[in-house]
C-alpha cells in the first residue's frame, strides 16, 4: 500500500521532470491544447454575453395599436378591453397623442421637426406587451387587433423578433460546428502527444513488461500526463480567452457611448473556469486513455 | 517436484516456421544447467516459453507449479517477478544512471527506496560497475553493457535465472567472474539456465547440458 | 542523376505508404492541421463579407441639412450654393417637403400616420453626400453647415459612420487574435508530427547516417511528409470551411427575406482555395523544416 | 601508403575518462588485422574514431589519406561509403524485409536497382541468409540478425571493413564461415580490421594483432 502510493507520487514527479526536459515541445502542445480549449470556451463565453443582450431586448416583444383620427373615449375603453382579453397578452398601456408626439419630439433630429408642427398629426395608441416573445403569437393578434373597430394600424415588431430568433440560431449553429471542429483537434492533440511519449518510452516500457510490471503501472504515468497537459491546456486556454476578452472590452469601451449603454462583455465566473480546467483534465486523460489502449498493446516484451 | 517441466512443447511461429518440436525435459529446484545447440537451433525460443514471452502451440510449459502455456495475461507480471532474465538484444534505459537501471526491477516491484538501494549497489558490486553508477549507460563499453544487464536480472534474488548468452561480449576474464556469480546464486539455491553456444564453457563448468538441434531435444 | 530523381520518387512514394500504414493517426493529424487552417482562412472568409456589406453601407457618409421653415427660394439657392462650396462634399441633392412627406409615407407604420396629417410638417432639406467616411470631417461639416443662416437643423450620421468603424476595427481585432492563436496551433501540430516520425524512425536514420547517407537524403522524406500533411490539411480546411459556409447560407436564407436583400455568404474563389493549399503545404514544410533541424540534430550514428 | 594511420591519438570521453591514449600504429592496404583487449580497453572507441563516429582529442587519425580527425561534417558520408561497418548492439530495421535490410546501403548511395539487387542477394547468399530474403528480421535468431549485419557492411565492396565482435552470439561453425568471408574479402584487396576479445579465434588464424590495454597500445 505504502509502495502503491510511493509509486503514484513517484510517477508524478516523473511526468513533471520529462516535460520541464523538453520545454519547447510541451509549451507547444500547451499552446495547441490551450488553443483547441480557448476557441469554443470564448464562443460559449460570448454567446452568453450576446444572449443576455438578446434577453433583454426580446424579453419585451410588443405590439403598437393606434386607433383611428375619430376615436371616441367609449371606443378607447372599449378597445382597451378587448386588448386585454386577448390571450397571450401581459400588459396593455396607453399612449395618448400628446404623449407620443413629446417622445416624438425627443428623438434625435424630430425635436425640430415636431416644433415645426402647427398641430399634433400623431393618434392616440396602445402598447400591448405580449406573455412570449413567439412570432406566431404575433403575428395571429396583429391579425386579431387588426379587426377590432377603431383601430386604425397595428405596428408588430414581430419581423424584429423573428430576426433576433434567426440570427441566434445562426450564432447557436457556428457554435456548435466550432465546438465539434475543435473537439476533434483536442482530441488528436492530445491522442498524438500520449501516442508520441509511447513511442520514445517503447524501450522502458518493454524493458518494464519483461521484469513484472503490471499493466496498470505502465499505464499510470500516461494517465498522469495526459491529465497534467489537459490542466496546463486548460490554464493556456482560461489566459487566452481572458486576455481576449480584455482586448476586445478595450475595443468595444470606445463602442459604448455610441450606443449610450454599457457594452461591457462579462468576463467568465469562477464557475465556469472551475468547468472549464475539470473538463479539461477530463479530457486529457480521455485522449490519454484511447491512446494507451491503442498503442501500449503493440509493444511487445521482447524481439 | 520441479520447477521447470516441458512436456511435448512444440512452438511455430506465424510464417509456419517449426522452432520447437516435441520438446520435454524437467528442471530441479536449485540446479543449474547449460542450453546449448546451433544458431537457430531454438535456444532463444525456448527461455522465451518459459518467461511467457511466446506461448508454445502445443504441450505445457510449467513453471513454479503454474502452467504458463495457460496462464491469464494478468497473472504474467506475477510470474515473471519470480525470474531473473538476460536476453539477447536486451536494452539498458538510456535516459538514466546506470544506478538507476539496476533499480529498476525493484521500483517496479514496489521495494521500500532504502533496501532496495542497498541490494542495486551490491549486484553492481559484484559485476565491478559500482564506481560508475551515477555514469550514463551510453558511456559504457559493450562488455560493461552486459555486465549491468547481468546485474539488473540478479537483483531482486529471482528463484529462476534465465540467461540468454550471458557472456557473449565479455573477455574470457569477466565472462569467469560471471560465470563464478551465476554459480554462486546457484550455491544458495537459485536455478540456473544459460543457453550459449561456447562449448569451452560448457566443457569447463561441467554442468547437465541440454542439446537443442533444429528444434528437438538430442 | 537519375539515382537522384529515383530516390526522390522513392521517398515520396515511401511517405505515402508510411501515411497509409497508420490511417488513424493521419487521419487525427489532417483533422488538426485542417481544424487550425479552418479557422483562420473562414474567419478571413467571413470578414470579407462583412467588408463588402460595410462598404457598401459606408461608401456615401451623409448629412442632412434641414431648412428653416421659413426659407425662400432664395435662401435655399443660397445654402445649395454654400453647401456645394464646402471642402468634403461630392453631391448635393434637394429633398423638397412635397417629396420627404411620400418618402416618410412609404416607410413601415408612418403611412396612416402620414395620410392623418392636415398638413405637411416637414421642413425642404438637402441631403449632402461626403468625400470621404471620415468621422472627423463629418463633424466639423456639421458645425459649418449648423452656422448657415436659414438652416434650422443638420443631422449628421457620422454616430453611424463611427459606430460601424468601430465594430470593424473590433473585427479585425478578433481575427488577427485568432490567426495569431492559430498560427501558433498550426506550427505546434506540425512540429510536434515531425518529432513524432523522427523519434519512431531514430534506427533508421542512426544507420543511414553510419552507412553514408547525406544530410539532405534523411531530411528529404521528412519534408515531403511536411509538406503531404500541409497539402491534406489545407484540403481539409478548405472542405471544412465550405461545409461551414454551406450550413452558414442555408441559416442566412430563412434570414434574408427578413431584411429584404440578399444575405448570401460569398463562398471563396479559386484563386483564394488555391493560395489557402498553397500556403499550407509551405506551412508544412516550414513546421517539417523547424522540427527536423531541431531533431536530427540529437540522433548519433551509434552509442 | 598506409590506408589507416593513427599517430599519437588519445580520446578523452566528456566525464574525463581517458579511453585511448597516445596510440599510434599504421594499416597497410590489403592487410587483415585483429583488435583486442579486455572489455573496457578502448577496442570500440578505436573502430568510432576511423569511422568518423567520434573525434579524437588529440593526434591525427588518416583514412585512405584523408585526415578524419579533422574532417567537414558535410564530408563524412562520402568518407563512410568506403567503410563496411559491424557494429555491437548495430541496429536492423524491424519495418521491412531481410532483403531491403541488406540493400539499404546500396539505395542510400543511388546505385541502380538492378545490380543492387543482384549483389544483395550475393551478399545474403554468402551469410546463408537468402531463402530467409522476404522475411522479417524480427523473426531471425541472434545470430542470424548478427550475419544480416555482416551482409549489410560487405554489399556495398568497402575497401575497408571494420567489425566489432562480428562472432560474439554465433557458434562455432558460423563464426568460422564469417571469418572466411572476411579472410575472401581480404584476398581480393580489402582492408580488414577486427575487434574481439575471442583469443582462440585470434589464435586459428594468425594475422597481425593490435593489443590494447587500458587505452594504450601494447
Ligand atoms: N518471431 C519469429 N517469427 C518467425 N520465426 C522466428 C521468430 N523468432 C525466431 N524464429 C526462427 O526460429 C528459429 C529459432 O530461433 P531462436 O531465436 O530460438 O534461435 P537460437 O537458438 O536462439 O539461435 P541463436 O544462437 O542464433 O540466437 C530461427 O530459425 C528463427 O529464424
Ligand atoms: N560515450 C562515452 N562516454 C564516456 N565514457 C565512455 C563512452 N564510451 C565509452 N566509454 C568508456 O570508455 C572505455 C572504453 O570503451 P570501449 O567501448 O572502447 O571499450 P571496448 O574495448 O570496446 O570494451 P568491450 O569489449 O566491453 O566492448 C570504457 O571504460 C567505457 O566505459
Ligand atoms: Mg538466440
Ligand atoms: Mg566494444
Amino acid at each position: 500500500m505504502r509502495a502503491w502510493l510511493q509509486h503514484h507520487v513517484l510517477s508524478f514527479a516523473q511526468t513533471l521532470v520529462r516535460l520541464a526536459r523538453s520545454p519547447f515541445a510541451t509549451a507547444l502542445n500547451v499552446v495547441a491544447i490551450g488553443v483547441a480549449l480557448a476557441l469554443p470556451f470564448g464562443a460559449y463565453c460570448l454567446l452568453g454575453n450576446l444572449e443576455s443582450v438578446s434577453h433583454r431586448i426580446s424579453v419585451e416583444p410588443e405590439l403598437s395599436v393606434f386607433l383611428a383620427g375619430d376615436a371616441a373615449k367609449a371606443d378607447i375603453a372599449a378597445v382597451e378591453a378587448r386588448l386585454k382579453a386577448a390571450g397571450g397578452v401581459r400588459a396593455v398601456r396607453f399612449v395618448s397623442r400628446e404623449a407620443a408626439l413629446v417622445e416624438l419630439s425627443r428623438t434625435a433630429g424630430m425635436e425640430e421637426v415636431v416644433a415645426s408642427l402647427r398641430r399634433n398629426p400623431l393618434p392616440d395608441a396602445f402598447v400591448v406587451t405580449l406573455a412570449a416573445s413567439d412570432p406566431a403569437l404575433a403575428d395571429r393578434l396583429e391579425l386579431q387587433f387588426k379587426s377590432l373597430s377603431k383601430v386604425a394600424h397595428v405596428q408588430a415588431d414581430s419581423a424584429w423578433v423573428r430576426r433576433l430568433d434567426a440570427l441566434l440560431r445562426l450564432g447557436r449553429t457556428a457554435v456548435i460546428l466550432l465546438s465539434a471542429l475543435l473537439g476533434l483537434a483536442l482530441v488528436a492533440v492530445t491522442f498524438n502527444t500520449i501516442r508520441l511519449q509511447i513511442l520514445t518510452q517503447r524501450d522502458e516500457i518493454e524493458l518494464c513488461r519483461l521484469i513484472g510490471a503490471t499493466h496498470a503501472y505502465i499505464r499510470r504515468p500516461f494517465f498522469y500526463l495526459g491529465s497534467l497537459l489537459g490542466l496546463l491546456g486548460g490554464v493556456a486556454a482560461l489566459t487566452i480567452v481572458l486576455a481576449a476578452l480584455v482586448v476586445l472590452n478595450r475595443d468595444l469601451v470606445q463602442l459604448a457611448p455610441l450606443y449610450g449603454s454599457d457594452l461591457r462583455l462579462r468576463l467568465p465566473n469562477p464557475e465556469e473556469m472551475l468547468a472549464t480546467l475539470a473538463s479539461s483534465v477530463v479530457l486529457g486523460w480521455l485522449g490519454a486513455y484511447l491512446s494507451v489502449s491503442r498503442h501500449l498493446l503493440g509493444i511487445d516484451p521482447i524481439r | 517436484m520441479a520447477i521447470i517441466s516441458f512436456s511435448q512443447v512444440s512452438k511455430r511461429y506465424p510464417g509456419g516456421f517449426e522452432a520447437l518440436k516435441a520438446v520435454s525435459f524437467a528442471v530441479e529446484p536449485g540446479e543449474m544447467l547449460f542450453l546449448t545447440g546451433h544458431s537457430g537451433a531454438g535456444k532463444t525460443t525456448l527461455l522465451k516459453l518459459i518467461a511467457a514471452i511466446e506461448r508454445p502451440n502445443g504441450g505445457t510449459v510449467l513453471v513454479n507449479g503454474q502452467n504458463v502455456s495457460a496462464m491469464r495475461a494478468s497473472a504474467i507480471p506475477y510470474l515473471r517477478r519470480h525470474l531473473g532474465l538476460v536476453f539477447q538484444g536486451q536494452k539498458l534505459l538510456y535516459d538514466r544512471s546506470v544506478f538507476d537501471n539496476a533499480m529498476l526491477p525493484l521500483v517496479v516491484t514496489g521495494q521500500p527506496y532504502r533496501e532496495a538501494a542497498r541490494r542495486a549497489r551490491a549486484a553492481l558490486d559484484k559485476v565491478g560497475l559500482l564506481e560508475r553508477e551515477k555514469a550514463n549507460p551510453v558511456t559504457l563499453s559493450g562488455g560493461e553493457q552486459q555486465r549491468l544487464c547481468v546485474a539488473r536480472a540478479v537483483v531482486n534474488r529471482p528463484a529462476i535465472l534465465l540467461a540468454d548468452e550471458p557472456t557473449a561480449s565479455l573477455d574470457a576474464a569477466y565472462a569467469d567472474e560471471i560465470m563464478e556469480m551465476f554459480s554462486a546464486f546457484n550455491q544458495v539455491g537459485v536455478t540456473v539456465l544459460l543457453a550459449t553456444h561456447d562449448q569451452q564453457l560448457i566443457g569447463k563448468w561441467r554442468k547437465r547440458v541440454l542439446m537443442l538441434y533444429r528444434g528437438k531435444l538430442l
